[in-house]
């Protein structure tokens, strides 16, 4: 029974949600969940729990498929790596409350020390310590070798590589042109603008939350969840046909999962109006053309005027940073936007002009 | 200068920025030829050239496909569209209102599918939990799994039934509107009926417009997107480049130019853009080896792959001419670094023997077969091995196992030092007297082997008595015998020549001057019975009478040849036959000991060594029957990959005449083998042995062909023309033919019949021609026909020979015919005679009205028969080939005196009053009849 | 010639040098690099050929005709004055569906499922209906088949003119 | 002589002077020679802060993601000796070096290694931000992050193809069928409809960029060929070249991070 409520739980559906409320605890309350306590008691926890989930043959035969290792591996390093940060943060911001300033500035640590052998051998040390790594990982776990290639039969599910599965968990919501090009196009330009975006002085250089809340709580956000988080959805959770499986669930090929989505004009159209859709391809899609324009143009002015935070925001970064940063905000936005939309309304396109490749 | 120049420079900045201008400059310049160069090529050109010609064809079809168009008509048809119109357009309210509705209907449409699309999803769903509920066996759950699911079906059900009713609905406008404008519609589609062929042309011919966008299309830098010029590819799996590491499969690109190669209707135009000269056997889509299968290289040789310019592919010019014309057009060179340049056009053939390597005959393929008939005429498989189809044939000369009972040893002695003093036809090829041997010590050598070897044969043949004695008769009638009964088929005959040179038989000896040459005894007895002599002869028994045979030996006997008569052989030169053996066995001994080892021989055992040695050196025992020489092989080398030779290997000597072409050596080399040691200073063992056969450059050419054919080439499985085991066995059974020379009279599948030229006047009055033979006769009855040759045309005076065959050729003989023709080993012919009611008084009717008995007269009356004997045709004919010769005769031999009672598409009976004039009844009946005659 | 125009007319020789030289050099290295870019795509492409033949629409009876199927994996079904080229692969898990002439529908051997002719999914685990390819009449009056170009009826593609040929 | 006497013989010798420009780095003098001196640790600086050296606060990812690319490069050479990129040959050869290649396990750690580098170059990006290093004057080479990190998610995708089994080219497959929904550049994306003049069509499977990606309308062997050349050569020789550029600025932007 608890198998089948944390399966239940895994489904995207219930599982965002809760990974996102998650995410707002964990940075309201990082102070205490950065703290050493937590951490124990988490590992302790963890420990009978992990061994509980691996006790079930279909959790354990998807974990111990050799290509999952590194997303195995990867989670661990974010779930230590994240806990270390807010850690740190947590410490420093404590200091910095009691007027003493982040550990990394006190003198004592800005004491110039020779390279060797302190920073040479620190390297040498992480490089053999590295090496001895891969070298166990490569003789425990065989790289990873299926049939040969065959062009003319697909595995199902065909996968794209660990890393990019994000972007394919993003494709059950967004056509291939978004969830491809244009929001990892995003991506890698929001990123290469963060430091041009970001002007706040503060924290440059050492571990703090406090004083960087929003730009942290943004990133977080998109690194945890909308990256991380589906990564590990679309490796672990996905099955054939891209039908969702729980974590204990055996992968059924015949599993069928009801999705009948309708698009944003068939509802207004036929449901509400209940007049067919109209030949015009514009003026079908209009209502979904003028809210995807709205969301984009009207919001960030409104936002800007009408919130005491958008004030301020806009008084600080000035006018072309703030639209720009309020345009990637909205573009990340729109995929929880769009899973929303989805798991309520069975909503399939905003806009959808597949006549022209369009869909929204 | 000094003004303005700034401190710490070494140069002024104003001549840095001229250089750097210069440099640029050229290097813009550089860019842009490079540029030019990649993209200017020949092709491109030539596919212009190829569109412009396309247009003038599309323009020409366009008019004659206006004229077909009856303009009336389409006149009318506007007009009465026009009507149409109007009447329709008064029908305006109906149609909007009936478009209203329409527009209803599918807006319910659209939701109910929606609607349903959701259900089927739930339905699913739910199914799947219903199923995996029951298979966990949770009865609870799953009865509650069950009512939901009973709930969602019945749903969905209705929801499916609704869409029906909506369909029908939406059907039900759709005709109701179609019917409100019927009146234009149909006229349009009739106006579209007779127009279509019209537009699609006009689309082709816009498809050829040198426009704007046809411009763009091929600009460079953007001729990536959709080009319309552009290098064509035929990619062949079949057939591969041998790449010495790995067979890679041929890709040609030779219709990048060649545009119009596999499309009927350019024949006329000139090259490239010509249509294959044999689009029904090549090439075309329906043909046998249609383009994208066979690709163009795989027959004509030459670089596929190469598009650059006319010289990169390879082509060879056929003749001195030709050549001369593509150095002045294409610039034309010599192919360098290519091991199998393209084949010249007059040996294309050679091509066809990669894949069919195992036929003898290949249809279709004249040169090939002229040249291999050449091949069979000279025995030169007898020395070289050719390939597989060249395999155990039979040793092309007589056996000299008893030839001391049939010449003398002066007259063998003087033949082979000189065939053609003798018979200018003689096929036994000249070793002496040749430009590389004639020097005064090699003629003393030679002489001195001659008379060793015929020591040697005479000494090992067995005694023979001619088992007949010639009585004397009449050479005249002699000569009318031998040009009638059918030894022309295989022998040219002197006094017959005008006949023999319309025939070139060539299986047996042309022959001249028999009363030089044998005794009258023998020569009878050979007539009357050749397996008497030579047991395994090919020469068959005609069934002669006495009188025949005397009178034809008579004639033959009186052809004589004085001078070579007059002759008389230098005799034996003891000191040459020494010199001679000690120089053979010093080649393992000093010279002392070998001197002391032949001084040690007898005088009879050094002449029997020299003329043992004499004949392994020249090869005799590859074409003889030669006591002593079992189990040697051929002394000529291996030709079965000679057309894969590099051209390096070939030895040119000192004959700069001779082009350096593999094909040019070969024919070269066939008719003078001897030139290659012409001005070469050489000793007299390392003599070039290849006789000479005083060929035609024609012959000599067409065998070359065949060589050339011989490649080293290896076809995968799948592109070899496999023999299925019908074809197989026919093949086999076509050796056997090609052995005894069937074909010198009978034309076999449209192959050969070579007696057949003299008989141009009256087809019929010839050897019957043989189409798909196993499906004609019964195979038994064959089978006791090949042992017991019974004439059934008797009033031809040619005569089916009684062959010496053996047991196992006659069965190769029988079944290859059998299955060759498809027919099956335990198939009954239908011998039991099964009248219909009435339908033998039908036959009776047209056994009259047809008067069969005409010609088919024996057993009927007295009259002289023109035709077979139909009281035999039950045990000799399968009743399924009578019926198809009935239809139509003359479709299976043309010219035949078999009148086609059934016209030319064996449908329409002349008589048409018997069976409502059905020409399958008849046909049927008839067949009935003839079967039943041989049952009486 | 004063000493100011002198200068002047040296500037603007320098100018004119520079410019020349840098305009010239960057036209230069954007023209080798278009090169280059043009240089991945190949002029000759050696994958297999996707488009077919398949004779006049008046060789088609009314129907479904198989003639393809082994070929090319292709039926031809004609059906309400249009002729279609459907897929032969089932949509559900690739399998190939038979087509049965006695009750107008292809069935798929493997787990069932049914299509009518116009390839429409009714029964069976399938998720949608067959796929159509791409058809077109060529100038000589020859069907040509792409089957690059497919038609997916759930994306309302059913209604090109590509996907069909009015006979 | 005694050991200790041989030792001083030897770094008396003109040959081991003109390797070796110093002593050994036991005093201040040597320690700044030894760093200075040395091409390839050049690239630290001779003193820096301590922050600098503690692993609670650098995490040692970058480092660990140049070294992995070291790491991958030496192991990746070694792996070209064996590997074929042709479709008859490439599955093959990677079963050799699987089963009978000596030391053939280099093919588990160039691909597990491969998997490293992504999740080190990750958390590089993950502990840069948290410290706000990207901040002035660090704003270009946190862009040079951005795309080295690119360049590796590149990497480690058109390795993925090269063992030519169906996880490769069904990965790829999905993969690059993304290109071809690229606005205007692929033939199923938005836009593409525009691209044709009659049946003229601009943008097409046999000329949009996932064509060029692939060298062909889907995954074949040009495919192969053309992953095989970015994955070893092409993308390399870039990402060794913004390392270098990653690296001087680093040097020059006020070394390795610290509060300002």
């Amino acid at each position: 029974m608890l198998r089948e409520l944390f399966n239940k739980l895994s489904d995207p559906i219930i599982s965002f949600p809760l990974v996102t409320i998650g995410f707002y605890l964990m940075l309201k309350h990082y102070k205490t969940f950065g703290s050493k306590k937590f951490a124990y008691w988490t590992v302790a926890i963890l420990i009978p729990v992990t061994a509980w989930f691996l006790s079930d043959h279909n959790f354990f035969s998807i974990i111990s498929t050799p290509d999952n290792i590194p997303i195995i591996i990867l989670l661990v390093c974010v779930a230590f790596f994240t806990w270390f940060a807010l850690h740190k943060a947590a410490l420093n911001d404590t200091r910095i409350e009691e007027g003493l300033g982040p550990i990394e500035a006190t003198p004592e640590n800005r004491e110039k020390v020779w390279s060797w052998p302190n920073l040479v051998y620190t390297e040498l040390f992480a490089m053999i310590a590295c090496t001895a790594f891969l070298v166990v990982w490569a003789i425990v776990f065989k790289a990873p070798l299926e049939e040969s290639a065959n062009p003319t039969w697909a595995p199902n599910p065909a996968k794209a590589p660990w890393y990019f599965l994000g972007l394919q968990e993003m494709l059950v919501y967004f056509d291939p042109w978004m969830a491809g090009v244009v929001l990892p196009g995003l991506i890698v330009a929001g990123l290469i603008a963060i430091p041009y975006i970001d002007t706040n002085p503060k924290g440059n250089g050492y571990f703090t939350l406090k004083e960087r809340a929003m730009a942290i709580t943004a990133f977080l956000y998109g690194w945890l969840v909308l990256w991380v988080y589906l990564i590990i959805v679309g490796v672990f959770l996905r099955g054939p046909n891209w039908t969702f499986y729980g974590p204990f669930e055996y992968w059924d090929f015949h599993k069928v999962v009801a999705s009948f989505n309708v698009n944003l004009s068939e509802i207004i159209w036929i449901k509400t109006l209940g007049i067919g859709l109209p030949k015009n391809l514009v003026v079908r899609e209009i209502f979904g053309i003028i809210l995807s324009l709205a969301y984009i143009v009207i919001i960030p002015p409104w936002f800007a005027k009408a919130t005491r935070v958008g004030r301020n925001l806009f008084k600080d970064v000035g006018a072309i940073r703030y639209y720009i940063f309020m345009f990637l905000i909205l573009m990340t936005m729109s995929l929880p936007i769009k899973m929303i939309l989805r798991w309520l309304f069975s909503l399939k396109y905003i806009v959808a002009l597949p006549e022209w490749e369009l869909n929204l | 200068m000094s003004e303005n120049k700034e401190p710490a420079m070494a140069y002024s900045m104003p001549k840095l920025h001229k250089i750097m201008a210069i440099l640029s400059f050229i290097f813009f310049v550089t860019t842009v030829w490079m540029f030019l160069d990649d993209y200017i090529k020949p092709w491109k050109a030539i596919q212009v050239e190829s569109l412009q010609i396309k247009r003038r064809h599309i323009e020409n079809d366009l008019k004659a496909a206006q004229k077909k168009i009856d303009s009336h008509k389409l006149q009318a048809l506007n007009v009465s569209l026009a009507k149409g119109e109007e009447i329709v357009a008064s029908r305006k309210k109906e149609i909007e209102k009936e478009e209203a509705d329409l527009k209803a209907i599918r807006a319910k449409l659209k939701a109910q599918t929606i609607k349903n699309g959701i259900f089927n999803g739930d339905v699913s769903e739910k199914n799947f939990k219903y199923e995996t509920a029951m298979v966990e066996e949770n009865q609870k759950l799953s009865a509650k799994l069950l009512a939901e699911l009973e709930v969602l079906k019945a749903g969905f059900e209705a929801g499916k039934d609704n869409l029906k009713l909506l369909q029908g609905q939406e059907k039900a406008v759709l005709t109701k509107i179609a019917d409100l404008n019927k009146e234009v519609i149909g006229v349009q589609k009739e106006i579209k009926d007779t127009t279509t062929k019209i537009n699609l042309l006009d689309l082709a011919k816009k498809q050829t417009d040198l426009s704007p966008i046809f411009a763009i299309r091929n600009l460079p830098l953007i001729d990536y997107l959709d080009p319309t010029i552009k290098i064509q590819k035929i990619v062949i799996n079949n057939v591969t480049d041998d790449r010495y590491f790995r067979q890679v499969p041929k890709v040609d690109f030779c219709i990048t130019c060649h545009t119009f190669i596999d499309q009927p209707g350019y024949e006329k135009e000139k090259q490239p853009f010509r249509t294959h000269p044999k689009l029904d056997l090549m090439v075309g889509m329906e043909s046998k080896h249609p383009m994208k299968l066979t690709g163009c290289t795989s027959c004509h040789g030459g670089e596929g792959q190469r598009v650059t310019d006319f010289n990169s592919v390879a082509h060879m010019p056929d003749s001195e001419k030709q050549k001369e014309e593509w150095i002045k057009k294409y610039n034309w060179t010599e192919p360098h670094h290519i091991p199998s340049p393209m084949l010249k056009l007059s040996q294309t053939e050679a091509g066809c023997v990669k894949c069919h390597s195992d036929v003898q005959l290949l249809k279709g393929a004249t040169v090939l077969n002229e040249g291999r008939m050449a091949i069979e005429k000279y025995g030169c498989y007898a020395c070289h091995k050719i390939g597989t189809w060249a395999e155990n044939r039979r040793k092309p000369g007589p056996s000299l196992l008893k030839i001391a009972g049939k010449v003398d040893k002066e007259w063998f002695k003087s033949w082979v030092w000189e065939p053609r003093s003798f018979n200018k036809h003689s096929k036994m090829p000249a070793f002496f007297r040749q430009s590389n041997n004639s020097k005064p010590e090699f003629v003393r050598y030679n002489m001195t082997e001659v008379n060793a070897i015929a020591e040697y044969v005479y000494d090992k043949s067995k005694p023979y008595v001619p088992n007949e004695k010639y009585r004397s008769g009449n050479a005249e009638n002699g000569k009318k015998i031998i040009s009638q009964v059918g030894c022309l088929g295989c022998h040219g005959v002197d006094g017959l020549e005008e006949q023999s040179d319309k025939v070139k038989a060539y299986a047996g000896p042309w022959l001249t001057g028999l009363g030089s040459k044998v005794q009258a005894d023998w020569l009878v007895s050979w007539l009357k019975k050749p397996s008497h002599y030579q047991e395994d002869t090919i020469m068959p028994s005609m069934r002669l009478s006495d009188q025949e045979a005397n009178d034809i030996a008579t004639y033959l006997l009186s052809l004589r040849n004085k001078t070579f008569e007059a002759l008389t052989f230098t005799g034996l030169d003891k000191a040459a036959r020494d010199e001679l053996l000690v120089d053979y066995n010093s080649a393992f001994d000093t010279h002392d000991s070998a001197v002391a080892k032949v001084a040690k021989m007898s005088d009879r055992e050094k002449t029997l060594d020299l003329g043992k040695r004499s004949i392994g050196k020249y090869g005799c025992y590859s074409c003889h029957n030669l006591e002593g020489f079992d189990g040697f092989e051929g002394i000529g080398p291996n030709l079965t990959k000679e057309g894969s030779k590099p051209i390096t290997q070939f030895g040119f000597g000192l004959q700069h005449q001779v082009p350096h072409e593999r094909d040019a050596w070969i024919t070269a080399h066939l008719q003078r083998p001897s030139r290659w040691d012409e001005g070469v200073d050489k000793v007299f063992k390392d003599l070039n042995k290849m006789p000479n056969f005083y060929m035609s450059e024609a012959e000599a050419k067409k065998i070359t062909t065949v060589i050339l054919g011989q490649t080293a080439d290896v076809v995968p499985l799948a592109g070899l023309k496999r023999a299925n085991s019908g074809e197989a066995l026919y093949n086999e059974a076509m050796k056997v033919a090609g052995k005894y020379n069937c074909m010198g009279c009978h034309q076999i599948d449209g192959l050969r019949g070579d007696i057949l030229k003299a008989y141009q006047d009256d087809i019929n009055q010839g050897p019957p021609r043989l189409v798909n033979e196993g499906h004609r006769v019964q195979t038994d009855w064959l089978y006791h026909f090949f042992g017991n040759v019974q004439p059934i045309r008797p009033w031809l005076n040619i005569r089916m020979p009684s062959f010496n065959l053996s047991l196992e050729e006659k069965n190769k003989l029988i079944a290859g015919f059998q299955h060759g023709a498809g027919q099956k080993t335990f198939e009954e012919p239908e011998m039991e005679v099964d009248w219909q009611p009435g339908e033998k008084e039908g036959a009776q009717k047209l056994w009259n009205s047809y008067n069969c008995v005409s010609c088919h007269s024996i057993g009927f009356n007295k009259d002289t028969p023109l035709a077979p004997n139909l009281h035999l045709a039950s045990k000799r004919l399968r009743p399924s080939w009578i019926r198809k010769w009935l239809s139509n005769p003359q479709a299976i031999l043309p010219g035949t005196v078999m009148p086609s009672f059934f016209g030319e598409d064996g449908k329409t009976p002349t008589d048409p009053s018997v069976f409502e004039g059905n020409a399958d009844k008849q046909i049927a009946a008839l067949t009935k009849f003839v079967i039943e005659l041989g049952k009486k | 010639m004063n000493l100011d125009s002198k200068q002047s007319l040296n500037r603007r020789e320098f100018f004119s040098y520079i410019t020349v030289g840098w305009v010239m050099f960057s036209a230069s290295v954007g023209g080798l690099l278009s090169l280059c870019f043009r240089f991945t795509y190949p002029n000759v492409n050696f994958e297999p050929e996707m488009e077919f033949l398949a004779g006049a629409p008046t060789d088609y009876p009314s129907g479904v005709d198989e003639r393809w199927k082994n070929l090319y994996g292709v039926w031809m079904v004609k059906q309400e004055g249009k002729l279609i080229a459907l897929s032969n692969i089932c949509t559900h898990l690739g399998c190939i569906p038979n087509w049965l002439p006695a009750e107008l529908k292809f069935k798929c051997p493997c787990h069932g499922s049914g299509y009518y002719m116009s390839g429409i999914n009714f029964e069976g685990p399938t998720p949608r209906p067959l796929e159509r390819f791409k058809i077109g009449l060529q100038p000589d009056g020859k069907i040509k088949v792409d089957k690059t170009k497919v038609f997916r009826w759930e994306k309302g593609e059913w209604d090109s003119p590509d996907s069909f040929l009015e006979v | 002589m005694s050991g200790k006497g041989i030792a001083q013989k030897v770094r008396e010798t003109q040959v081991w002077k003109s390797i070796f420009r110093h002593g050994p780095p036991d005093n201040s003098r040597n320690r700044a020679a030894v760093v200075a001196g040395n091409v390839f640790l050049h690239l630290h600086p001779i003193k820096l802060k301590k922050s600098g050296v503690q692993l609670g606060y650098t995490w040692c990812m970058g480092g660990l993601t140049f070294f992995i690319f070291l790491a991958l490069t030496v192991t990746g050479l070694l792996l070209m000796f064996y590997y074929r990129p042709t479709a008859e040959y490439a599955y093959n050869d990677i079963v050799a070096l699987r089963e009978h290649i000596p030391l053939g396990i280099m093919r588990e750690i160039h691909r597990w290694g491969a998997h490293a580098m992504v999740i080190t170059v990750w958390i590089h990006m993950f502990r840069v931000f948290m410290t706000g290093s990207y901040k002035p004057p660090r704003e270009f080479n946190w862009g040079v992050g951005v795309i080295l990190l690119v360049l590796t998610l590149l990497l480690s995708f058109t390795g993925y193809l090269l063992p030519w089994d169906q996880l490769a080219i069904w990965a790829i497959t999905v993969g690059s069928g993304m290109a071809k929904a690229t606005p205007f550049l692929g033939n199923a994306g938005p836009g593409a409809m525009l691209a044709r003049i009659g049946d003229f069509v601009m943008v097409s499977d046999k000329n949009d960029v996932r064509f060029q990606l692939l060298g062909g309308r889907f995954v074949g062997e040009p495919a192969l060929l053309r992953f095989y050349i970015l994955h070893c050569v092409f993308i390399p020789l870039v990402v060794g070249v913004l390392i270098a550029v990653h690296f001087w600025r680093v040097r020059k932007d006020g070394g390795i991070s610290a509060p300002l």
